[in-house]
């Protein structure tokens, strides 16, 4: 019973740490840059749910949808001003921009909302208490339910994008090849733009979810889980996004049954140390592509 | 080719020059420019670093608004001298705390009044120690903050102390109860008070069914370290930690049906302020803390009515800290007999021969409180119960 | 100018210690069990001496594709050779494979004699393979005496220690390796240009800085990729004289894949023709310019072109 | 034979003596100035912590400027160095060493260990490339602080201890040393600016020596081009293995060096955040060049103190000028209209011709 509760809290923790890694592993693929200031669109994202329901009283999924529309427009801005104007300078300079764009967001979220931790209502309080089995033996919160739930649809929902639609083509062949996905008259500029909104409004989803379940919210509340999902999404393969959806859920149930069963001192001690095996014997993660250099 | 080098080395040489030039100048010229009204009138000047930015922020910004209404009060009142109180920020970082102080320093501090955090606290403790300045934390409560150096003074508990009260309190109420912990262990404040704790229930024959601990992110899952606790049959779970994390604990023990007592320390206190906690959660968790702001004491009543109507929120356990600190430096330093023109190492000998001395202060955080030469406190822990949202005598 | 290196007598031709697969002291003792397919081809210069390069049968697939198959020729210690054939017919992945960038997934070859199955890239630079790159592979931010003095590492092998301290005997081997730097650098008359960042070159330039630090590593066989590709008639007939020169000099066997027929035909003492991985004729310029087969793979099967 | 010479003066040797200009310059300007009292406290006392990251930055640059891979993790060689520097240092002090000999001592120790570190993680580290890297060095980081937070030691008259456990019976004389994660406290500050600059100066010999050795050549080389050092000979794992464990060394040298001057160091400190500032050092400053992360170190260190009359908009301020100095170096449309004025006004003699395009296929 006891094994079953941890599994189910990984599955959760799981698959938040996926619904980040996959706005990681898009952005990567199309911009060959890690993001760093990823994991504090999360934090912006949940915060203006926060106030959504705190503030302007909205219903739940109205601030979520705010809270989506918000990032997915920081998303391009950010893109815009701090990345764009560093495009194929080599992938240094803009990860030390993109940890810029980290300070100055935690920083101006510190300046808005304050350094006293929010406590964040759960999206999902309207459904009543968790779900009790075995006569209150295991129980399951809502949170969990949906997080894995929300989490497949994610996955699912992207996948298709990616093959079916013309935009989803689009991004790929830019991923594939940014000169000659140019030569074929696709707008290199506006299709990473929408890599970047996409990626931010799973971000707000990732904030609102990840704050539902564990609901302090400050301004460094995307920091750690965002640090996380970059594990979770080279784990998988970064560049994929299966690998990113396989590389979460993996790194949330090992680290909450390293936590449970071997050593909660050392339980980030042990997810990244599965992460250092895996990537000696897969040098590109789980899913990833064996890239061979050509000669 | 070699002219040009050497232009690009004066280039060079010359910005370098710039750079600590201006750095050099830039504090001097803030120390002098405060200086100048010393003559006008006697000024103390009462520094303090604590974290103003930064994750931490909120208790720093406590202890500094607590702090600045004493030092209104103080200077609105008939005295001799008026006390300048400046507050910089560290972060909770121990280097940016000792380039605080350095900062302080220039501009002429005499008595200082930190660091909030321990970490901090304990680097400038260093400092403060060899160029003999006094210091005295209204918060910082590992006894590494005071081991050692004569100059400085905790108002707050320290760590063990709060352990071994903890402890006896617990078995005094639950002498049958199986009893666990959950504590950061990457947190100097948590893991004093656990050592204290678990060595303080062992010495009374009482081993802890469970010590389960997390590490220093701010939004953890907690869901394992509950589950073992709850599968170990812990009727009463000790947590002595900071608020944030606990309110995600009572959230995730409530979700999976677990009610146990929790028994908090005064790092627990705030909790009932956050924006957007559910109080129910909170019923019936016994806390350690030495500042209920809904006492009917009236100088406790004072302080909260004035900060309300100063900041629009209720003072916390931090901000009374700060509040009463400041508080004792200036009886401390008016019971020395000490003037604003004597120098730091004076003052600072004057005023530790003061405080240990038979001095006793009355505050808002405790009635008679007295100090030991090892620099730690003396007055007596309040657990309180929370019931209706607010904190009630148990 | 006469270039004064010569390779020392004492070194050993190859180190046994790297050896994996079995040691053949001559190609008499390979083993002849297996029937192989055709060998001994290109027709030797210098019958008498062993060769330097023997192939046997290589062949390499790419996931089901076969990119070269049955590769089997050999190179005499002092020859120069050619390998032409249309885009795509596999010729740098014979480099490639003769340098162990890529494991031959059939077949083996022996390298002055010995086998080179399991030996990797770094190790065929020891027993003496060196090459140049179709794409130029400098090293960009390295000036370019560095450039040739990072190949010349197994001469310069002071320690760590003494590359920290600077002491005398880093002093007295940088001494010498910028000496031989600089005469490497003047085979292309390219001395002055010693300090200059090699990606700041000109593209012929680059070309030629390669093949300097192919030679830098004292090798036994020099393969080139395309040397003459965007290089100007000129330079190209100046290039020719000095792969010649450079042969006579160093007294080495040279490869060279190219698609400039003047070259190829001009420099080269024997051709080997590849269309889809495979050989297609064998010989000397004069028989490969009459070869049907290679008119064919050249101009494509309909002889109207012609 | 006519002896065959280059022209001009290898880049290297102008490098170096710009940064040997800088350190002594710096150090003479100083202490020039705090004889004469005209340095204030504040700047005084981040004189050391400045000493430190311009090691950190020097040495973080080997890696990740001239042997090219991503290090995320490279606090994590600090607090090696650092904790070994302070048992060290501890032991020494309760043995009645001197100032100087603890702290050289506890350098050396320091310097050892994280040297030993760097070796012991590099083996496999080194075997990915890119982003992997990146992503593995960043895992030993946070393992290294992981694993500092459960150490515990001290020194008694029953000698030395050391152990996981908070109660590893150190008796009631003894001196404890780390303090799981509390880290260490009771240093005894012997750190000086003298020592600093010592250190900085040896960081410099054995960065800039490097660099202008075969080994130096041999693992630019295998950054330049990995594929074309490995068809010279080059064993690239070895170059890079070589580079990673003189920067892991050099880096405990600057954590001996910022351990002890604080009377407390928490594990912490340590974090991912600590290895992106220095990161940001090195970036800043130029990939490669070592005067440049002498120079970021040195303004990115004062420059959050110098904006101290920002208050709370201070943080704010350092990352748009983090973001804002970033574009400006990099965007490419920025620099050519930089170096054009450069060119008008610094002129600078280039290689006869511009690199010709095409060809290459």
């Amino acid at each position: 019973m006891i094994f079953l509760t941890n599994l189910i809290n990984g599955l959760s923790l799981g698959s938040v740490y996926a619904i980040i890694a996959l706005g990681y592993t898009m952005v990567y693929g199309i911009s060959k840059m890690l993001n760093f200031a990823h994991g504090d669109v999360i934090m912006v994202g949940a915060y203006i749910s926060f106030c959504g329901t705190s503030y302007l009283g909205l219903p739940a999924w109205v601030s979520v949808v705010l809270a989506m529309a918000v990032c997915t427009a920081l998303g391009i801005i950010i893109e815009g001003l701090a990345y764009r104007p560093l495009r194929g300078t080599g992938s240094l300079a803009v990860l030390i921009t993109a940890i810029g764009v980290s300070y100055f967001l935690q920083n101006a979220a510190l300046l808005i909302w304050g350094s006293a931790p929010k406590v964040f209502t759960s999206v999902f309080s309207g459904m009543g208490s968790s779900i009790r089995l075995f006569d209150g033996g295991l129980t399951v919160t809502w949170e969990a339910v949906f997080t894995l739930l929300i989490a497949i649809l994610i996955m699912i929902l992207m996948t298709m994008f990616t093959t079916r639609t013309k935009m989803g083509k689009a991004m790929r062949a830019v991923s594939e090849d940014n000169g000659a996905a140019r030569l074929m008259g696709i707008n290199v500029n506006s299709t990473i733009s929408m890599t970047f909104a996409i990626g931010s409004a799973l971000a707000a989803v990732a904030g609102v979810l990840l704050c539902s379940a564990y609901p302090a919210l400050m301004p460094t509340t995307g920091a750690m889980p965002g640090i996380k999902a970059f594990t979770a999404a080279v784990f998988g393969g970064i560049g994929s996004i299966p690998g990113a959806m396989l590389g979460g859920i993996l790194i949330g149930v090992i680290e909450v049954f390293g936590r449970a069963y071997i050593s909660t001192e050392l339980s980030d001690t042990i997810v990244f140390g599965v992460l250092i095996i895996v990537l000696l014997v897969k040098p590109t993660g789980l899913l990833g592509k064996k890239i061979t250099e050509k000669v | 080719m070699k002219k040009e080098f050497m232009k690009k080395f004066a280039v060079v040489m010359l910005s370098l020059v710039m750079v600590f030039a201006m750095a050099a100048c830039g504090g001097s010229s803030g120390g002098s420019s405060d200086s100048g009204s010393e003559s006008a009138e006697a000024v103390l000047y009462v520094g303090a670093t604590g974290p103003l930015t930064g994750g931490a922020s909120f208790y720093g910004n406590a202890v500094k608004q607590g702090a600045m209404i004493a030092a209104e009060e103080i200077n609105a009142s008939e005295t001799e001298f008026r006390i300048e109180f400046r507050m910089e920020d560290d972060e909770a970082d121990g280097e940016k705390a000792v380039n605080a102080y350095h900062v302080l320093q220039d501009w002429g501090v005499q008595v200082v009044l930190g660091s909030v955090t321990t970490g901090s606290c304990v680097a400038v403790a260093g400092e403060t120690f060899e160029d003999r300045v006094f210091e005295i934390t209204p918060s910082a409560s590992s006894s590494d903050v005071t081991n050692g150096k004569d100059n400085v003074f905790q108002v707050c508990f320290t760590d063990p102390n709060q352990g071994k009260t903890a402890a006896n309190t617990i078995l005094e109420l639950y002498p049958d109860a199986k009893v666990a912990a959950i504590y950061n262990n990457s947190d100097p404040y948590s893991t004093g008070i656990f050592n204290a704790f678990k060595a303080e229930m062992e010495a009374n024959g009482k081993e802890l069914v469970e010590a389960a601990t997390y590490p220093d992110d701010t939004n953890a899952d907690y869901s394992a370290q509950l589950t073992a606790c709850k599968s170990a049959g812990a009727d009463v779970v000790l947590l002595p930690i900071y608020y944030t994390p606990a309110s995600v604990i009572l959230k995730q023990a409530a979700d999976m049906g677990y009610e146990p007592t929790f028994f908090g320390l005064d790092g627990l206190d705030g909790i009932l302020d956050m924006e957007g906690f559910d109080t129910s959660l909170a019923e019936g968790v016994m806390l350690m803390t030495p500042f209920n702001p809904w006492s009917d004491d009236a100088k406790v009543a004072e302080f909260v009515k004035k900060y309300q109507d100063a900041y629009g929120e209720l003072p916390n356990q931090f901000a009374a800290d700060g509040y009463d600190t400041m508080y004792v430096i200036y009886e401390t330093f008016k019971a020395a007999g000490c003037t604003t023109d004597m120098s730091n190492e004076e003052i600072c000998d004057a005023m530790v021969a003061a405080i240990t001395g038979g001095f006793s202060y009355d505050g808002v955080t405790g009635e008679g409180m007295t100090w030991s030469t090892d620099g730690t406190v003396s007055k007596d822990p309040v657990v309180v119960v929370i019931k209706d949202g607010q904190y009630q005598d148990r | 100018m006469k270039f004064k290196f010569k390779f020392n007598p004492n070194k050993k031709r190859y180190r046994e210690d790297l050896v994996q697969g079995p040691i053949y002291d001559t190609y008499e003792n390979y083993d002849e069990s297996k029937p192989s397919i055709d060998y001994a081809v290109l027709p030797e210069r210098e019958k008498e001496t062993a060769p330097i390069l023997e192939t046997r049968g290589v062949g390499i697939d790419f996931g089901g594709l076969t990119a070269v198959d049955e590769f089997t020729i050999t190179v005499g210690p002092t020859e120069i050779a050619g390998i032409i054939g249309p885009n795509g017919a596999g010729k740098t992945t014979i480099f490639n494979l003769l340098t162990k960038v890529y494991q031959p997934t059939r077949g083996t070859f022996f390298f002055d004699g010995q086998d080179t199955r399991g030996l990797n890239t770094t190790k065929m630079s020891e027993l003496g393979v060196a090459r140049t790159f179709q794409n130029i592979r400098l090293f960009d931010k390295l000036t370019v005496e560095e450039n040739v003095k990072a190949a010349m590492h197994r001469e310069i092998n002071y320690g760590l220690l003494s590359g920290l301290i600077h002491g005398p005997k880093y002093r007295r081997q940088e001494k010498e390796a910028h000496e031989k730097a600089l005469q490497l650098l003047s085979i292309f008359d390219m001395q002055d240009m010693a300090n200059y960042r090699a990606g700041s070159l000109p593209y012929g330039a680059q070309r030629r800085l390669e093949i300097v630090r192919a030679l830098a590593t004292e090798p036994k066989l020099l393969l080139l990729d395309e040397p003459a590709a965007g290089m100007n008639p000129s330079e190209t007939a100046e290039l020719m004289n000095n792969i010649r020169k450079i042969r006579d000099t160093f007294r080495i066997a040279i490869i060279l894949i190219e698609h400039d027929m003047s070259l190829v035909m001009n420099v080269c003492e024997d051709i080997a023709v590849l269309n889809f991985g495979r050989v297609i004729a064998k010989g000397t310029p004069k028989e490969i310019q009459s070869n049907p087969a290679v008119i064919e793979a050249y101009l494509g099967k309909k002889k109207e072109a012609k | 034979m006519k002896k065959i010479t280059s022209k001009g003066l290898s880049p290297y040797r102008k490098n170096e003596i710009i940064s040997y200009g800088i350190a002594i310059l710096g150090f003479a300007v100083i202490s020039v100035l705090r004889s004469l009292g005209m340095v204030s406290s504040s700047l005084q006392g981040q004189l050391v912590p400045i000493c430190a990251y311009v090691i950190m930055a020097v040495s973080l640059n080997l890696v990740v400027g001239i042997s090219g891979e991503l290090s995320l993790g490279h606090a994590g060689f600090m607090s090696v160095g650092a904790y070994t520097g302070i048992v060290v240092s501890g032991i020494m002090g309760t043995m009645g060493a001197a100032d100087p000999v603890r702290f050289f001592a506890a350098v050396i120790a320091g310097a050892l260990a994280a040297g030993v570190a760097g070796f012991l993680i590099g083996i496999p580290v080194l075997r990915l490339r890119g982003d992997y890297l990146a992503i593995v060095t960043l895992a030993f980081g946070e393992i290294i602080k992981n694993i500092m937070n459960i150490v515990y030691a001290g020194i008694d008259e029953n000698g030395f201890h050391i152990s996981t456990k908070s109660d590893y019976g150190l008796s009631a004389e003894g001196r404890m040393l780390l303090n799981g994660p509390m880290g260490a406290t009771q240093v005894d500050r012997i750190s000086t600016f003298f020592y600093g600059f010592i250190l900085v100066m040896v960081t410099l010999f054995v960065v800039q020596n490097i660099l202008n050795s075969r080994q130096g050549r041999a693992i630019m080389a295998c950054r330049d081009n990995r594929i074309a050092s490995e068809s010279i000979g080059l064993n690239v794992m070895k170059n890079k293995l070589m580079a990673f464990t003189v920067s892991s060394a050099l880096a405990g040298m600057g954590g001996v060096l910022f351990g002890l001057n604080y009377s407390t160091l928490l594990p912490i400190k340590f974090n991912f955040n600590t290895s992106i500032l220095i990161l940001v050092f090195v970036v800043l400053g130029g990939l490669g060049n070592i005067w440049g992360s002498m120079i970021a170190a040195i303004v990115l260190t004062v420059l959050p103190e110098a904006l101290r009359q920002f208050a709370d908009y201070r943080m704010l301020v350092y990352a748009v000028v983090l973001i804002v100095v970033m574009i400006a170096t990099y965007n490419p449309a920025i620099r050519s209209r930089v170096s054009a004025f450069a060119e008008k006004y610094l002129r600078r003699k280039k290689p006869d011709a511009a690199p010709a395009e095409g060809g290459a296929d």
